[in-house]
């Protein structure tokens, strides 16, 4: 055990959920489960780095929709126009997302006060969602961008070329699950380090942490850039997954919604957090699609639940997550 | 929380997802439509118009399936308009729930693209309903091959910009329209629909030497249209079209634009044919020129049968979408009828060479592109203009009840 | 008149008084002493009912440990916070007519002429801003604000800190006067010798548990206070 | 084109949607001096009150006076049980200006599907309240419109009245300022908030019921005029009642020069760009006073 490095000892049941979730593609082929878990890990990996950003440096935003069709339309039309593969062109979009990211935080790193930042970052967001629809001739707004070309083959020893078409859904399981199990160990890392420390202490005092000589300005900006980094990149992945893109689809107030949802119920400020909170809710809304029109009371419903009575999220609630028939009982 | 039950969840959720596929002797259909999110309105209709078609079928004891007959079950999977969520619901129906017909997506267009790039790896058919995009029958056209199972029941969404430009040269030669082109302005919502009309209309239109005033896009279900009548009022432009999905943001539009006393022309694109318009707009309709006039429940007999049965049947009001969906099921239903079996590919080749007439007009494919057919014969879009409270064809002229009649003329 | 009988107060997770219990005679003045973070501000919030508690506050026999702040005005007790916490943005008669907040309009009028009469110097300063006004000043409306309700108790979380030697006098004698017209009164202030000076009884804190407690004169006598302000610097130091 | 009547016509259209933008604003805004909550399920009770005068309307067949104050007093009742059920026990907590956000949008999740379920998803629409047409300095306008103007500035200063005038109204204002200072004086806090969270409620829904005859009725029509909200209480100054109303007004103005300028489809983004403008050279907004830490 000695051998591992710290953050994957620190939490064994995450990285051991994680090894799990991995293994589906062994045990089922039925495209339909594993189109259903790839997009839970899209969310949990966006969830992921609007967490960093809420949970663990207090940023409060909402605007990280954003962030994610940036990354999403910037890598759809690279592809699409550059004639480059989209595993170039993804990174384009994560870069994309994280210069935005820091431009949009200096205005924000004058504002301490919740509303305002929420409200801002809110704003900011529909500014991108209208210039997105309103760019028809780029973006082909509310008509939708077709024709985004899937991760293009990869030559892997021992299996030989390996494609991420829509046809194949094993494969491309396979490497969302990679990207989310490098965004979480990353994110491991990230907040046991120095730096991540030195960020939750923002988080819980900046008053305090200012006092101790801690440039606030320069940990901010660090961690929203990387946040909207990550979530630049995941979107990147959505667009070659799903192969169309619309403002509303990839930049709606809807995409917030789910998102902190996803946290909230999961747990804000927890690695885990995002993961079971994507888990839980993708998976009950699918099973939830029998009840058809009232999936979103449902999630409505939870958020509120949540709130008040599980204030910290799933993640931290061994009570009612120890239940083995809790899992389950969701996804019927 | 511990790796047994991490263990236990996962092969519990996995478990479950492998037992609901059963095999059972039943037609099914498998429908995608925005159930929830902004585009619900019509996705809930064109549902009801699917479910009175089924029922219609299952009262006649189902369709022909060999030597019998089976009853006929309709499976909704909701896509809230998202591209991904439309997917997975698709996903679902052709992998899961092994559906021999998928309509999807019934509506948004951008859920419709996402859908088709299944349909390479399934043998089912696949049928888009309502979505207009062009892109969609161009994907067809360039790669036959790929695409043979997919069929898109609705025309392009030039068909409206080609009436107008038809309807217009009418005009002109009336002189009551510039000459050399005149001068056009849109007020559209923001959505696929709005967006590819401005784009084919104003694309016809410049090569007819008009020019292109201003395009006022606005958030859906906009009902304050003030600031943009006033704009229009500055502008005076020869010709304003119009393009909403929601009756409620026509009627606003078109009420307003009599309270101000406007007397430009003005061309409204699908909304006036949703019966709740006329019913909000009331008299402030007189005079406007819309298309495409393809459901009448009020003088055309076959409408208003179809109407009052559906009225009777599903107790509710009966628009436009209604009649889309019944007609939507009908096809599906009609082709595995005259394939007589469940073999994906004899309901392919019952579809290339379907021909049906159903309410809102005759139903063929392209063969080139698998879209349904336009024109005077099959779907069509006729122009007509409220004259007297009532709407008159008045283009194309094989239609024709009346002619066109000038504002202020009565 | 007013009685706490085993009153613990948390904060969260964190316990401030420990099973605090004490008698205050009816028509007497009492203060609360103790070093800085002994809970006296506690003590007075846990009267006025601004914090939740655990164990009995009794008013003239009734247990009133359950009852909202609001509802103990309603019964003569009133409180005047720390630091005087005027609403800054109205006027000081609108913050007097406030503390009359419960009285019949008719009756509300006329009390605020009485609470002008009892507190010299209210007059003048009536129609200004409340947050323009000098820290004694704000003290003087606070504490005709208090008035206002007719209380039979007055509780006075930190009446002197931050005003100027003479406010400090202005307001004591006011105080003074309260207590020879023969209201019942709780305070608390960082000054031991001036609060003994004033008041007929006293308590004494430290940490959040009860030292002592009896007349001022007995508590004054014994060298109990100078060893808690003398011993808890190093105990504070230690706990801190 | 850009004629002085022109402009004339832009600033008034300007002025009529910008009164509707006021009117939510204010109760946003009062929501948040008195109890320091965003609320995002604002929209809902303008959505709500829209509803509720439609079933009053059409369904009880009641007149148009008695249809709108049952329709008020029925969002007044959902807003006091959204704040006894979500808002009062997340302000016993610690750190609940985030929690009150998240639960607020949770509510009107729930409150857009309740609607759905009890009014379904046509689309509706209210009958005009008056007819006729009216020319107000050269620019024809419908009397509807002129209602809705005239409505809100009586409301505004209905609103302005019971706050400075009346018992309540200092009650309110003094929880505001500080609520344990309030409490002291024998002001019962949470009924105060309970009951400030109502009439706030009441100003959307009369900003729903106003607008009924002239918008869609819908479960989600309360999404934009949130949003628009939100802009108005950031540039008026969040808390301040006159920043709410001017900068209403403000924003109304704004837009519609933006139709002029530009082009509709650009109007959110100009006057979102001019929230974030107004938030980089003025973050306390233009009344506002200096924002506390969060």
């Amino acid at each position: 055990m000695r051998l591992l490095p710290a953050w994957l000892r620190a939490s064994p049941r995450l990285w051991s959920g994680v090894a799990l979730l991995g293994l589906v593609p062994l045990i089922t082929r039925d495209a339909y489960v594993l189109q259903v878990l790839s997009l839970a890990m899209i969310w949990a990996i966006f969830a992921s780095s609007w967490n960093l950003a809420v949970g663990y440096a207090g940023l409060k935003t909402f605007g990280h929709q954003a962030f994610f069709g940036i990354g999403a339309y910037v890598s759809a039309l690279s592809a699409m126009h550059g004639g480059l593969s989209p595993w170039v062109t993804m990174w384009f979009g994560a870069v994309a997302a994280a210069v935005v990211g820091a431009l949009v935080c200096l205005p924000l790193l004058r504002i301490r006060s919740l509303p305002h930042l929420a409200i801002v970052t809110l704003a900011f967001a529909e500014i991108v969602r209208i210039l997105c629809s309103n760019l028809v001739d780029l973006t082909r707004g509310e008509l939708g961008l077709a024709g985004i070309p899937p991760f293009t083959p990869l030559s892997v020893p021992g299996l030989g070329l390996v494609s991420f078409g829509p046809a194949d859904r094993a494969s491309t399981f396979v490497l969302i699950w990679s990207c989310l199990a490098a965004s979480l160990a990353f994110l491991g890392w990230l907040v046991r380090s120095r730096t991540g420390l030195i960020i939750q202490a923002i988080r819980d005092s900046q008053v305090a942490a200012e006092s101790l000589g801690v440039s606030l300005t320069r940990y901010k900006l660090f961690t929203l850039t990387i946040s909207a980094f990550l979530a630049g990149a995941v979107g990147a992945v959505y667009a070659h997954f799903v192969l169309v893109l619309t403002p509303t689809s990839a930049l709606g107030i809807a995409l917030m919604v789910q998102m902190t949802a996803i946290t909230l119920v999961g747990g804000i400020g927890t690695l885990q957090g995002p993961l079971i909170g994507s888990l839980v809710l993708t998976v009950s809304a699918e099973g939830l699609r029998m009840a058809g029109d009232h999936r979103m009371l449902a999630f409505g419903v939870l958020i509120v639940l949540v709130v008040l009575f599980a204030p910290r999220g799933l993640a931290r609630l061994d009570l009612l997550f120890g239940r083995p028939s809790q899992a389950a009982g969701a996804a019927r | 929380m511990t790796i047994r039950t991490w263990i236990r969840g996962a092969v519990g959720a996995v478990v479950l997802a492998l037992a609901a596929g059963t095999a059972s002797a039943e037609v099914k259909v498998g429908v995608v439509l925005p159930a929830s999110g902004p585009a619900a309105t019509t996705g809930i209709s064109l549902r009801d118009g699917m479910r009175l078609a089924v029922n219609e079928w299952n009262a006649r004891g189902g369709v022909r399936v060999g030597a019998g007959q089976q009853s006929v079950t309709m499976i909704i999977e909701d896509s809230q308009s998202r591209p991904e969520v439309g997917v997975s619901g698709a996903q679902k129906l052709l992998s899961r729930d092994q559906v021999h017909f998928l309509i999807g997506e019934a509506f948004a267009s951008s859920v419709s693209l996402a859908i088709m790039e299944l349909s390479p790896q399934f043998r089912t058919p696949i049928m888009s309903g309502q979505s207009i995009a062009t892109a969609i029958s161009n994907k067809i056209r360039d790669d036959r091959e790929k695409y043979r199972r997919f069929f898109k029941a609705n025309f392009n969404s030039d068909v409206y910009a080609i009436a107008l430009r038809d309807f217009t040269q009418v005009m002109r030669t009336q002189g009551r329209l510039p000459a050399g082109g005149g001068r056009i302005a849109f007020v559209v919502e923001e959505t696929d629909a709005g967006r590819s009309n401005v784009a084919d209309v104003s694309r016809l239109l410049r090569e007819e030497g008009w020019s292109v005033a201003t395009v006022e896009v606005v958030p859906l279900n906009h009902t304050d249209f003030f600031p943009q009548l006033s704009k229009l009022r500055a502008l005076n432009p020869d010709l304003v079209v119009t393009t909403f999905t929601s009756p409620q943001a026509g009627a606003s539009f078109v009420r307003q634009w009599n309270e101000q006393g406007m007397r430009m022309l003005h061309a409204g694109i699908y909304y006036p044919l949703i019966t709740e318009f006329a019913r909000l707009a009331g008299r402030s309709t007189e005079g406007m020129v819309w298309l495409p006039k393809l459901f009448d429940p009020d003088r055309v007999a076959l409408h208003r049968d179809f109407a009052q049965r559906a009225r009777a049947s599903l107790n509710r009001e009966i628009n436009t979408d209604v009649a889309y969906g019944y007609c939507y099921m009908m096809l599906a239903l009609t082709v595995i009828d005259a394939a007589q079996s469940l073999d994906p590919d004899a309901i392919v080749a019952e579809l290339q060479k379907v021909d049906m007439p159903c309410v809102m007009g005759r139903y063929r494919f392209d063969p080139t592109n698998n879209t349904a057919m336009v024109g005077a014969d099959y779907l069509s879009a006729p122009i007509a203009q409220v004259q007297d409270g009532i709407s008159h064809i008045i283009w194309p002229p094989a239609l024709a009840s009346s002619e066109y009649r000038p504002a202020g003329s009565r | 008149m007013l009685r706490l009988e085993n009153v613990s107060v948390f904060y969260g997770a964190f316990q401030v008084l420990w099973d605090v219990s004490l008698d205050v005679p009816e028509g007497t003045t009492a203060c609360v002493l103790g070093p800085n973070g002994a809970g006296k501000s506690t003590v007075l919030k846990a009267m006025a009912g601004l914090v939740p508690v655990r164990g009995r506050v009794l008013y003239r026999g009734q247990d009133i440990s359950r009852l909202p702040a609001a509802r103990r005005v309603g019964l003569g007790m009133s409180l005047i916070l720390e630091r005087r916490r005027l609403f800054t943005g109205m006027t000081a008669r609108e913050n007097l007519l406030l503390g009359g907040y419960l009285l019949p309009r008719v009756r509300r009028d006329e009390r605020l002429r009485e609470v002008v009469s009892l507190v010299p110097g209210v007059d003048a300063l009536l129609g200004k801003r409340a947050g323009d006004l000098s820290g004694g000043q704000q003290q003087l409306i606070a504490i005709a604000r208090g008035l206002m309700a007719e209380p039979s108790l007055l509780l006075l979380d930190e009446p002197f800190l931050g005003l100027s030697p003479k406010a400090v006098n202005e307001v004591e004698a006011i105080i003074m006067s309260l207590g020879r017209a023969g209201m019942t009164i709780v305070f608390n202030e960082q000054n031991v010798r001036k609060s003994l000076a004033m008041s007929d009884r006293a308590v004494l804190l430290e940490g959040g548990r009860l030292i002592a407690a009896g007349p001022s004169a007995e508590i004054g006598a014994g060298d109990i206070v100078q060893r808690v302000y003398f011993g808890t610097h190093v105990a504070q130091g230690g706990a801190a | 084109m850009m004629t002085p009547m022109f402009l004339w016509e832009q600033v008034l259209n300007g002025l009529i949607a910008g009164s509707m933008y006021a009117l939510m604003a204010t109760g946003l805004s009062l929501i948040w001096g008195t109890m320091r909550v965003l609320n995002f399920a604002h929209g809902e009770f303008f959505m709500l009150g829209a509803f509720f005068a439609l079933t009053a309307f059409e369904l009880l067949e009641l007149p148009l006076a008695p249809a709108i104050a049952v329709a008020l007093l029925g969002v007044f009742l959902a807003a006091v049980l959204v704040h006894r059920v979500t808002v009062a026990p997340l302000m016993r907590q610690r750190g609940w200006d985030f929690s009150t956000i998240a639960a607020t949008l949770g509510v009107s999740i729930v409150l857009q599907d309740i609607a759905l379920m009890t009014w379904g998803e046509r689309f509706q629409s209210l009958p005009y309240f008056v007819e006729g047409i009216v020319h107000v300095a050269g620019v024809r306008l419908p009397a509807q419109r002129v209602l809705i103007l005239l409505a809100v500035i009586i409301v505004v200063a209905g609103l302005v009245t019971l706050l400075r005038f009346t018992r309540f109204g200092m009650a309110i204002r003094a929880v505001a300022s500080d609520p344990e200072a309030a409490s002291a004086c024998g002001i019962n806090t949470p009924a105060i908030h309970a009951a400030t969270f109502g009439i706030a409620a009441m100003l959307a829904a009369l900003a729903g019921i106003i607008l009924a005859p002239i918008i869609a009725i819908n479960p989600w029509m309360g999404v934009p005029p949130i949003l628009k909200a939100f802009v108005v209480v950031v540039l008026g100054g969040l808390g301040s009642l006159p920043g709410a109303v001017i900068g209403g007004y403000l924003l109304g103005i704004i837009e519609a020069l933006g139709v002029a300028a530009f082009s509709s489809e650009w109007r959110e983004a100009v006057a979102l760009t001019v929230l974030i403008i107004v938030i980089w050279l003025r973050p306390q907004g233009l009344f506002g006073q200096r924002i506390r830490e969060a």
